[in-house]
């Protein structure tokens, strides 16, 4: 577990174990929130921002806590991180911040942050922690707006609604709408639709992980069958 | 007229009963070479006691039954052991199992026959031995040693005796036929069964009420008697020994008991016969009353059928149309087997051989998935949920099969009958059975290669520890010895240990002679796997096999090379 | 009475908190393939909700709200619901070695269970009385179980099922997921 | 005081939060010391499982430690006599997917076979003996060696060490007895595009 | 050939499930004249319109998934499923409303399912409500009953209907108007006696509501027929309808004006017919042992009956049934039957160890 | 032992919660202002959108008049109401108004409703509802702009029989497919305006004595001086 390279780390948090994808981590705001590219993007980077913060000051402080109050102690930390990012987005973009919602202070229960400072963090250098925060919170972000995205423009017929809630007035005219006005799918945008978009999602990334195993295989040297095998019964005189 | 009660259940199929009712039953000639298999019944197989070349009459003991659970094998007809080998044998399996064939000399000659007139004043172990002897194992299906059967021993008394006449199958009018014929024999024989158990206060003979001609036939011998012909309506699968328990006296066999365990012991009708020849004539069981029916077969009668007849032999004798033939099954459509061969011989549960057409039982169609109708369950005799059943049977869960009572399942195949999918469940249902009882096994070896293998580690670690305290032991002598005498004595204590040693290695003789061996034997092992190889490889076996084989040979050679090396470096 | 029974209604039903509110969705999906583990986690996470529910109430009631000390909740309630998970865990362990073996390994799984600090946030926001807000925990635990053993049981159902390959395992409970909330919004409007 | 604080908003930040944390801690710490944990039922589980063979394929020595290593997060596929059915209820008793078998730790045999002695070869040296896991087989020095079929697991442990390669892994046979329908083809099995096609091949085949 | 290995039973019954299917298609034909009776073609494109699409997108999937496309469009399920979502529709609604609910019907909720006999939810009530919830204003668009259209004015006809399924923009209007249960439930403040009296949807009906009634009393033929020729059993429906009434009852409240409607005018009203004995009975959905299709029947009376009373939903069959589904495997578990020999009714979560 | 691991425990968790408690008690000092702020402009953006800034200056979240009970009924409030008068220069020019209307398709509809003095509509917003998505939730501004089109109407323009859908020969116009909705909202609106007519003089009373008292004058609200 000590030394993963850089392009392990960035492979694993983006695809290979992407929190939400294979981990099924964090799915309440993920389901929850995404009926619009733009809660998408204010809770995802919130998350990516509290797993940074999170990773690294696990990391630094990984040789200092005992084992029976680790836990408590990260959870500290990620509702620390969480709550300043709450009151952050109170402060500067209070809209956005009233239609996330509950799921700001939720950020906490994400598994996939506390799994990562318990599996990652607590293990590894501060520059490594701060990469795996970024790489998970990266693959996090991209499917949330991804299931944002697909959500918008099939449910609402539009892409980049509301941006200015995020980036201010100057976003006012990003709105796209490519079935032009009138356009409405609404099971998209209800609860229903989130689930059904996320199995789409999960089913497309199988079907591309599968394309990728048969292209591996084809290309592997077969296995020496049977090289493992060790003696049960030790010498034998 | 007696009540009886009604199963759930259960199906109609069309009876096509009265073909083979236009004759009485009639027999055929005696084949040129009866194959009689060693393993007619349930229980251990039969030893044979005679050997090839033996002249054998007819009711002449070829096998002595092994154990309890057995029964003895007679030949059916005089001639001489031709042959004592694995053939195919009337099994679902197709597959070849021991027989003894024997080559008929046409005289059909008896051996001196030894009956009993007075059974009621015989001992019921002198008639059960009689009947063991007689090799008489149910007719009506399991073939279960009746002489088991009939000896409950200290267990409950028998207060209920069941005769099973209910024939529910369609086409199979064996025992109707029996029962037209023979009715007297077989109140005889229900006499027997009776004074061996005691005479229990119930006897009923169950019968369906599709056969008025056989309730008949039994009335004039039944009067004043205390049997009790008991008919009721028509359903497959009545015969079911426990579904007829419960149409007959209202309850049911626990699960997992056996009717003598609630006091009730049931029989067949074509057992009740052979025990009355058997007991009375001193006839041991050579031949039964069998069904041959069918549309591919241009006569459809009852025959009387020596043991070990060749399936073959009855076709050919019916005028057998192999071409429009959909399938040959010995027994009934519902749970009789299809034959993989002509060579099979008829045995003592044969009670019927089918011949369809195509028409009449057409080529199954290909399973469609199960749409939950509901169709097999309204039709199980014993109220499973055969949908849930098949569906936990392809998801291979063996608790939930075994919480659904798949163990209780008879297969008696009506589930298989309705239901509009075509599905095989019973074949499911066989298969998973098996897998449980498979996994069951190989649990309880597995458990014991376990225990076996940490009994060993816990022997040799107790071993080394006893060794280790030896050691210790001896150093702790040493050090005082030391302490007490000085080097000397230390030097003396080293000197004799390495004598000891040096005692203990080998000398170089055998040490080479070891290692010739070890070349010797490990060419052997590259000749051998060169010689799997090229076989495998003239055969054009898949190109994994190859590789393992291959692989093996690189090893053997490896090994050859080393023991070489070793056999070169040693000094001599 | 009606009340108690209207705050039962909805939130079991109407505002379920996996189908229709999103809370509690990990433990949804992640111990859901057998009916068993799934009895047992719905019977742990209902206790633990109900009691932390109960406990946050308090705090906040006593401590944060008289300090004015609002922006605290997240912080003490995940603290809150940290030592409750542990507490019952010890509890239990004590008490009941058969009720241990059961629920053991859910607890810990508790504690990042979204629906747990969603009830003691959402309550935390509301004008309730301290029964009202306990029942809130019991409501949505109960809500959560319903769906949890439901689901369950389905799934155990689709193990044999001729699933595509791209969609067996977590697509295809995501889809059955998504069909259960489109069932779900008949309740909307009842209350 | 209680005034004092409530004035100072960073100050009751400060007592609220440390008080808790006090208050949990204790009940942690004192938690963490009454209910340390115990051994771990999941190996026995795990254990249970496999096939007890004992033949060392997974890389192991023995069964049990394999199921140890499970427990602690190594893969579940390396052992080739217990094959996919052990994988999969395996994989079904940790709640993960069940991958398929790691052909480096070799093969699952369709056929279970024992070892067999050829006793004529024999020339009793007990190296056999001490190969063997589960002690099945009998024999003394310079005496003929038997194995006991019904305790042989198969692990064709004893065949390397004899030195007259006398030992051979004879497949079992399956007779009557041991023979079982095989189950039927599940419908989506089917792959032609037709039925009356299917069901002419599904003749063809029966 | 006459020798081979084929396992008993050897005989088979005549039943076979594509002729089940025909038989469900051919008992819907009442009901399918009393729609186009009374609210013109629209259903009868509805069908048609429906069936195409099922068709085609389940062979597409098919071809997709590598299956034989003939052996299994060969069972008419998806027939089955394309008519009942048709009559589920409403008349006249675009054509892309039956396109889009039949694709959620046959691809999400049936074959990434794996098809027929896998899928847990009813496909076509899973289309209907997609559909519902996605197009509400062509969905509540009912067309009025033939007896209610102000005089002069009759419903489109078939040609006319076609045009207006394929290329109308906007709901038709003068033909439309509010469904008995949709007008019921909102008259509110007025006593039942007075809806009765003022409704002509009521005041011109025999005994629940203009059309409607002949359409339930359709169904309830093509159902009859269906239990006569043991296609299901009696208990899922009967239990549907007896709960239905009982709730009905019992929530009577004499007609006053909170009066959620007597138990005549909730079994013969909405798709209460339709739903008992086509939709509740479809097998693969439902639970399987009878006294589970008690229960599930049970259920789903009282599901719909409080979603229609107090929920958002005027008619609730197609929820009702989507929610009862969802609880078929779990109360599959605990209502095995007893089976013979055994004292007890076993569960199906019964572990080995436990016994 | 047990108190030791409590003690060392609770003494690391406490440590932590001082650091955190410090580090989120300086970030809430920090955003106080700014939250406290933006928390105002959400409350008040509703607000804005009926009265704008342009023609009030006064602060509408503090001017307000609590509802007599008389005319909850009226306006469907369950526990009172506040109505928030704009001023321009301590002349009030509208007041804005809670209503209620139970008959929406699924419950309550919550809006509020801007009146001018001089009785027109200067604005309406739905504040609350659970109307059908897709169909009766038009009424809300950021699914159709329907909402605007009470603009300037009055209980004269058009007259009272008027304040209906069109469909029952009133001048407002439905949605497709959903009638029940909209008439809802027109026939509250209505009632709304009534109240305010009723209640407008009992208003203006109250507003001009707190006016008096601030400016130290002596002045009453007429209807005519308002307009
Ligand atoms: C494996 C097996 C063991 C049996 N053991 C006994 C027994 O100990 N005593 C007995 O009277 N019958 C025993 N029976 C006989 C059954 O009770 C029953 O009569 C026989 O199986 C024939 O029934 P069937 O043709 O319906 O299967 C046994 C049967 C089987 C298959
Ligand atoms: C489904 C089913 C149907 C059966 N039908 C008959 C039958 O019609 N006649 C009969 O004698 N035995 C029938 N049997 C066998 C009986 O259960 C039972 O084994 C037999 O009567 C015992 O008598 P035996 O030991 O003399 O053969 C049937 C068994 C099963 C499982
Ligand atoms: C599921 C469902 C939801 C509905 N939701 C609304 C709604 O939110 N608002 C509304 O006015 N009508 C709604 N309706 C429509 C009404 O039932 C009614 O048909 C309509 O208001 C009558 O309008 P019309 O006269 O224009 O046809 C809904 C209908 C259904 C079936
Ligand atoms: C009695 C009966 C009722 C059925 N009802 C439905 C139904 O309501 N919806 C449906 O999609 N299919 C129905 N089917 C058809 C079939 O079961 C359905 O397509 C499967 O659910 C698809 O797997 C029914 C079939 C039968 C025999
Ligand atoms: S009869 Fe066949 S299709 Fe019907 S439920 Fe039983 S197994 Fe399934
Ligand atoms: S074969 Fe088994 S499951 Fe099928 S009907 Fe007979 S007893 Fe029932
Ligand atoms: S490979 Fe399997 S059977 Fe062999 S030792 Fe390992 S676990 Fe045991
Ligand atoms: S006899 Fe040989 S193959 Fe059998 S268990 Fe012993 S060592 Fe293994
Ligand atoms: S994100 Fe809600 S439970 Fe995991």
């Amino acid at each position: 577990m000590s030394n993963v390279s850089i392009s392990e780390v960035t492979k694993n948090g983006l695809w290979t174990n992407n929190p939400a994808l294979v981990q099924l981590l964090g799915l309440c705001p993920l389901l929850a929130v995404t009926g619009t590219v733009v809660n998408a993007l204010g809770l995802g980077l919130a998350t990516m921002m509290v797993l940074i913060g999170s990773n690294i000051i696990v990391s630094l402080i990984r040789h200092h806590v005992s084992d029976a109050v680790r836990l408590p102690v990260f959870v500290i930390i990620i509702a620390t991180f969480v709550t300043c990012a709450e009151l952050i987005m109170k402060a500067f973009t209070y809209e956005l911040y009233q239609i996330l919602g509950i799921f700001i202070p939720l950020i906490v229960t994400n598994c996939a942050i506390l799994g990562r400072a318990e599996a990652f963090a607590s293990k590894q250098s501060v520059g490594m922690a701060a990469l795996d925060g970024f790489m998970m919170g990266l693959g996090f972000l991209m499917v949330l707006v991804c299931l944002g995205a697909v959500r918008e423009l099939l449910g609402q017929g539009t892409l980049l609604a509301d941006m200015q809630l995020l980036f201010g007035p100057i976003a006012n005219s990003w709105t796209l709408r490519p079935f032009g006005e009138g356009y409405s799918f609404l099971i998209a945008i209800l609860p229903p639709g989130a689930f059904l978009v996320m199995g789409f999602l999960m089913a497309i990334k199988n079907a591309i992980d599968w394309q990728i195993k048969l292209k591996a295989e084809a290309h592997k040297p077969a296995p020496i069958k049977g090289a493992k095998r060790i003696r049960t019964t030790g010498h034998i005189s | 007229m007696r009540q009886t009660w009604v199963t759930p259940g259960g199906v109609h199929p069309p009876e096509n009963k009265l073909q083979s009712l236009t004759q009485p039953i009639g027999s055929l000639p005696i084949p040129d070479k009866l194959v009689v298999p060693l393993g007619q019944h349930i229980g251990a197989p039969a030893i044979a006691c005679v050997s090839v070349g033996d002249k054998v009459l007819k009711g002449q003991k070829i096998a002595d039954p092994a154990g309890t659970v057995s029964a003895a094998i007679h030949a059916p007809t005089s001639g001489i052991i031709s042959a004592i080998e694995s053939r195919p044998v009337a099994h679902s399996s197709g597959m070849d199992a021991l027989c003894v064939e024997i080559t008929s000399d046409g005289d059909d000659k008896w051996i001196e026959k030894s009956g009993i007139s007075d059974f009621e004043h015989t001992s019921a172990k002198a008639l059960l031995s009689i009947i063991t002897e007689a090799g008489i194992a149910g007719m009506g299906g399991a073939g279960f040693p009746t002489a088991v059967k009939l000896n409950p021993g200290f267990q409950r008394p028998i207060d209920t005796l069941i005769i099973n006449a209910t024939e529910c199958e369609p086409y199979i009018t064996a025992d109707d036929s029996l029962i037209r014929e023979r009715a007297e024999e077989i109140i005889e024989g229900i006499g027997i069964l009776s004074h061996i158990l005691g005479n229990p206060h119930n006897i009923l003979i169950g019968i369906e009420d599709n056969k008025p001609e056989a309730i008949e036939a039994l009335a004039p011998h039944t009067q004043d008697t205390g049997i009790n012909v008991v008919s009721f309506p028509t359903k497959y699968p009545s015969g079911g020994e426990k579904q007829l328990i419960y149409i007959l006296t209202g309850k049911e066999l626990p699960s997992g008991q056996i009717p003598a365990d609630i006091g009730m012991v049931c029989v067949n009708i074509g057992t009740t016969h052979a025990i009355k020849r058997a007991v009375v004539d001193g006839e041991p069981l050579v031949s039964r009353v069998t069904t041959m029916t069918g549309e591919a077969c241009e006569i459809n009668r009852n025959y009387d059928v020596l043991i070990g007849t060749p399936v073959e032999h009855m076709l050919e004798h019916n005028n057998f149309d192999a071409q429009s033939c959909s399938r040959v099954i010995m027994g009934g459509p519902m749970m009789g087997f299809s034959l993989t061969s002509k060579q099979i011989p008829i045995v003592k549960t044969t009670n019927c051989i089918l011949a369809p057409s195509v028409e009449e039982i057409p080529h199954n169609e290909p399973a469609q998935p199960c749409i939950r109708c509901g169709m097999c369950a309204e039709a199980c005799p014993v109220s499973l949920l055969p949908q849930q059943l098949l569906w936990y049977s392809q998801a291979e869960d063996h608790e939930r099969l075994e919480a659904h009572n798949l163990f209780d399942c008879i297969e008696c195949g009506a589930c298989s009958y309705v239901c509009p999918s075509n599905i095989p469940l019973v074949q499911h249902y066989r298969s998973s059975k098996s897998d449980i009882k498979k996994a069951q096994e190989e649990k309880v070896k597995s458990t014991q290669a376990r225990e076996r293998f940490e009994f060993r580690q816990q022997r040799i670690e107790l071993a080394e520890k006893e060794r280790e305290a030896k050691r210790a032991a001896r150093r702790e002598a040493a050090q005082q010895a030391q302490a007490s005498t000085g080097t000397d004595a230390m030097a003396d204590i080293i000197a004799a240990a390495q004598a000891r040693a040096a005692a203990k290695t080998t000398s170089p003789e055998q040490e080479l002679a070891k290692l010739q061996r070890a070349v010797s034997s490990a060419e052997m092992r590259v000749e051998k796997a060169q010689v799997k190889l090229d076989a495998a490889l003239e055969n054009a076996e898949p190109t994994e096999k190859i590789n393992i084989l291959s692989a093996a040979l690189s090893g053997a050679q490896q090994k050859l090379e080393k023991a070489k090396v070793r056999f070169a470096e040693h000094p001599n | 009475m009606q009340e108690v029974a209207v705050i039962l209604v909805s939130s079991v039903l109407i505002n379920n908190y996996v189908l229709v509110q999103f809370l509690g969705l990990c433990p949804f999906m992640g111990v859901s393939k057998k009916l068993e583990s799934a009895i047992g986690m719905s019977a742990a996470t209902t206790f633990v909700l109900t009691l932390t529910a109960m406990v946050s109430y308090v705090i906040d009631r006593a401590v944060l709200i008289p300090l004015d000390l609002e922006y605290l909740r997240t912080i003490s309630f995940i603290m809150v619901i940290a030592a409750v998970v542990q507490f019952t865990k010890m509890f239990i362990e004590k008490t009941s070695p058969l009720l241990y073996r059961v629920l053991g390994v859910f607890l810990p799984l508790i504690t990042t269970n979204c629906a747990v600090l969603g009830v003691a946030l959402q309550n935390a926001a509301k004008p309730l009385s301290f029964a009202h807000a306990s029942l809130y925990g019991f409501g949505a635990g109960a809500g959560f179980s319903l769906v949890l053993i439901l689901f369950s049981a389905m799934r155990e159902r689709l193990a044999a099922a001729d699933i595509p390959q791209p969609f067996e395992g977590a697509a295809i409970a995501m889809i059955t997921a998504g069909l259960m909330s489109l069932a779900f919004m008949g309740f909307g409007g009842l209350v | 005081m209680l005034d004092f604080v409530i004035q100072q908003p960073i100050i009751a930040a400060l007592v609220a939060l440390s008080g808790l944390g006090i208050l949990f801690g204790a009940l942690l710490g004192f938690a963490a010391e009454k209910f340390k944990i115990e051994g771990d039922p999941v190996i026995d589980q795990i254990d249970q499982l496999l096939p007890q063979t004992q033949c060392g394929q997974c890389g192991f020595p023995g069964c049990r430690p394999y199921a140890q290593s499970i427990a602690d997060g190594d893969e579940i596929n390396k052992c080739p006599p217990g094959g996919q059915s052990t994988i999969n209820s395996i994989a079904s008793l940790l709640d993960v997917p069940a991958p398929e078998l790691d052909q480096e730790h070799g093969q699952e045999e369709e056929v279970k076979s024992v070892a067999f002695i050829r006793e004529d070869e024999c020339i009793g040296c007990t190296k056999c003996i001490q190969a063997c896991p589960v002690d099945a087989i009998l024999g003394a020095a310079k005496l003929m060696h038997t194995v006991i079929a019904d305790e042989c697991t198969g692990c064709d442990l004893c065949v390397e060490p004899c030195p007259v390669d006398c030992i051979d892994m004879l497949p079992l046979d399956v007779g009557i007895k041991q023979w079982q329908w095989p189950s039927p083809p599940l419908p989506n099995g089917l792959i032609a595009s037709d039925k009356t096609y299917i069901s002419l091949n599904h003749e063809d085949a029966a | 050939m006459a020798f081979k290995q084929v396992s008993s039973p050897h005989a088979h019954g005549a039943q076979n499930t594509a002729k089940v299917m025909q038989l469900v298609v051919w008992a819907t034909i009442p009901g399918l004249i009393a729609l186009t009776w009374h609210f013109g073609w629209g259903s009868f494109i509805n069908v048609i319109l429906a069936s195409i699409t099922a068709v085609v997108s389940e062979a597409l999937i098919l071809k997709m998934r590598r299956r034989p496309v003939g052996f299994y469009l060969g069972d008419y399920s998806a027939v089955v499923t394309a008519v009942l979502l048709g009559l589920a529709l409403p008349p006249l609604c675009p054509w892309w409303v039956v396109v889009v609910g039949t694709l959620f019907s046959v691809v999400i909720a049936k074959q990434l399912f794996g098809g027929l006999g896998y899928n847990p939810f009813n496909p076509a009530m899973v289309g209907y409500v997609v559909v519902l919830i996605s197009f509400p204003i062509e969905m509540t668009t009912w067309v009025a009953p033939l007896a209610l259209l102000p005089d002069g004015i009759t419903h489109p006809d078939f040609l006319e209907s076609l045009k207006l399924v394929f290329f109308s923009t906007s709901p038709m209007d003068g033909v439309t108007g509010a469904t008995p249960l949709d007008s019921f439930k909102h008259a509110a403040g007025l006593t039942v006696d007075q809806i009765y009296q003022q409704d002509s949807l009521f005041s011109q009906a025999m005994f629940a509501g203009v059309g409607w009634e002949w359409v339930n009393l359709g169904f309830l033929v093509g159902g009859i027929v269906l239990l006569g020729s043991r296609v299901f059993t009696w208990h899922g429906p009967v239990a549907m309808l007896v709960t239905l009434a009982l709730m009905s009852l019992i929530f009577w409240d004499s007609g006053s004006s909170q009066s959620p409607g007597s138990p005549l005018m909730h079994l013969f009203s909405g798709a209460s017919m339709m739903g008992a004995f086509f939709i509740l009975t479809d097998p693969v959905s439902s639970a399987v042992s009878n006294r589970g299709r008690l229960i599930y029947g049970a259920l789903i009376g009282i599901l719909v009956y409080i979603i229609r009373a107090w929920g958002n939903y005027p008619d609730a069959v197609a929820f009702a049934i989507l929610l009862a589904n969802f609880t078929a495997p779990f109360i599959d578990n605990y209502t095995l039957p007893r089976t013979y020999g055994h004292t007890d009714r076993r569960k199906a979560t019964e572990r080995l160890e436990d016994k | 032992m047990i108190f030791k691991s409590m003690g060392k425990n609770s003494t690391l968790l406490a440590v932590f919660a001082l650091i955190t408690a410090l580090i989120l008690a300086s970030t809430d000092r920090l955003t106080e202002d700014r939250i406290a702020q933006s928390e105002r402009l959400a409350a008040q953006k509703a607000l804005f959108e009926i009265i704008p800034l342009d023609l009030h200056n006064n602060d509408l979240l503090l001017d307000i008049h609590a509802i007599p009970e008389k005319y909850w009924n009226m306006l469907g409030l369950k526990s009172g109401g506040d109505v928030h008068i704009a001023r321009l220069d301590g002349l009030p020019v509208a007041a804005i108004i809670p209503s209620v209307t139970p008959k929406g398709y699924s419950g309550d509809i919550a809006m509020i409703v801007g009146v001018n003095f001089d009785g027109s509509v200067a604005g309406v917003r739905v504040v609350e509802h659970k109307e059908t998505p897709g169909l009766g939730d038009k009424v809300d501004l950021r699914k159709s702009d329907w909402i605007l089109g009470f603009n300037g109407k009055s209980l004269k323009n058009p007259e009272p029989n008027a304040w209906n859908v069109k469909k029952e020969q009133g001048e407002f116009d439905q949605f497709t497919g959903a009638t029940i909705t909209p008439r809802a909202v027109v026939h509250q609106i209505a009632k709304t305006l009534e109240y305010f007519n009723q209640d407008k003089q009992r208003l203006l009373n109250e507003l001009s004595s707190a006016y008096n008292q601030l400016s130290g004058t002596d002045q009453s609200f007429s209807e005519q001086q308002v307009q």
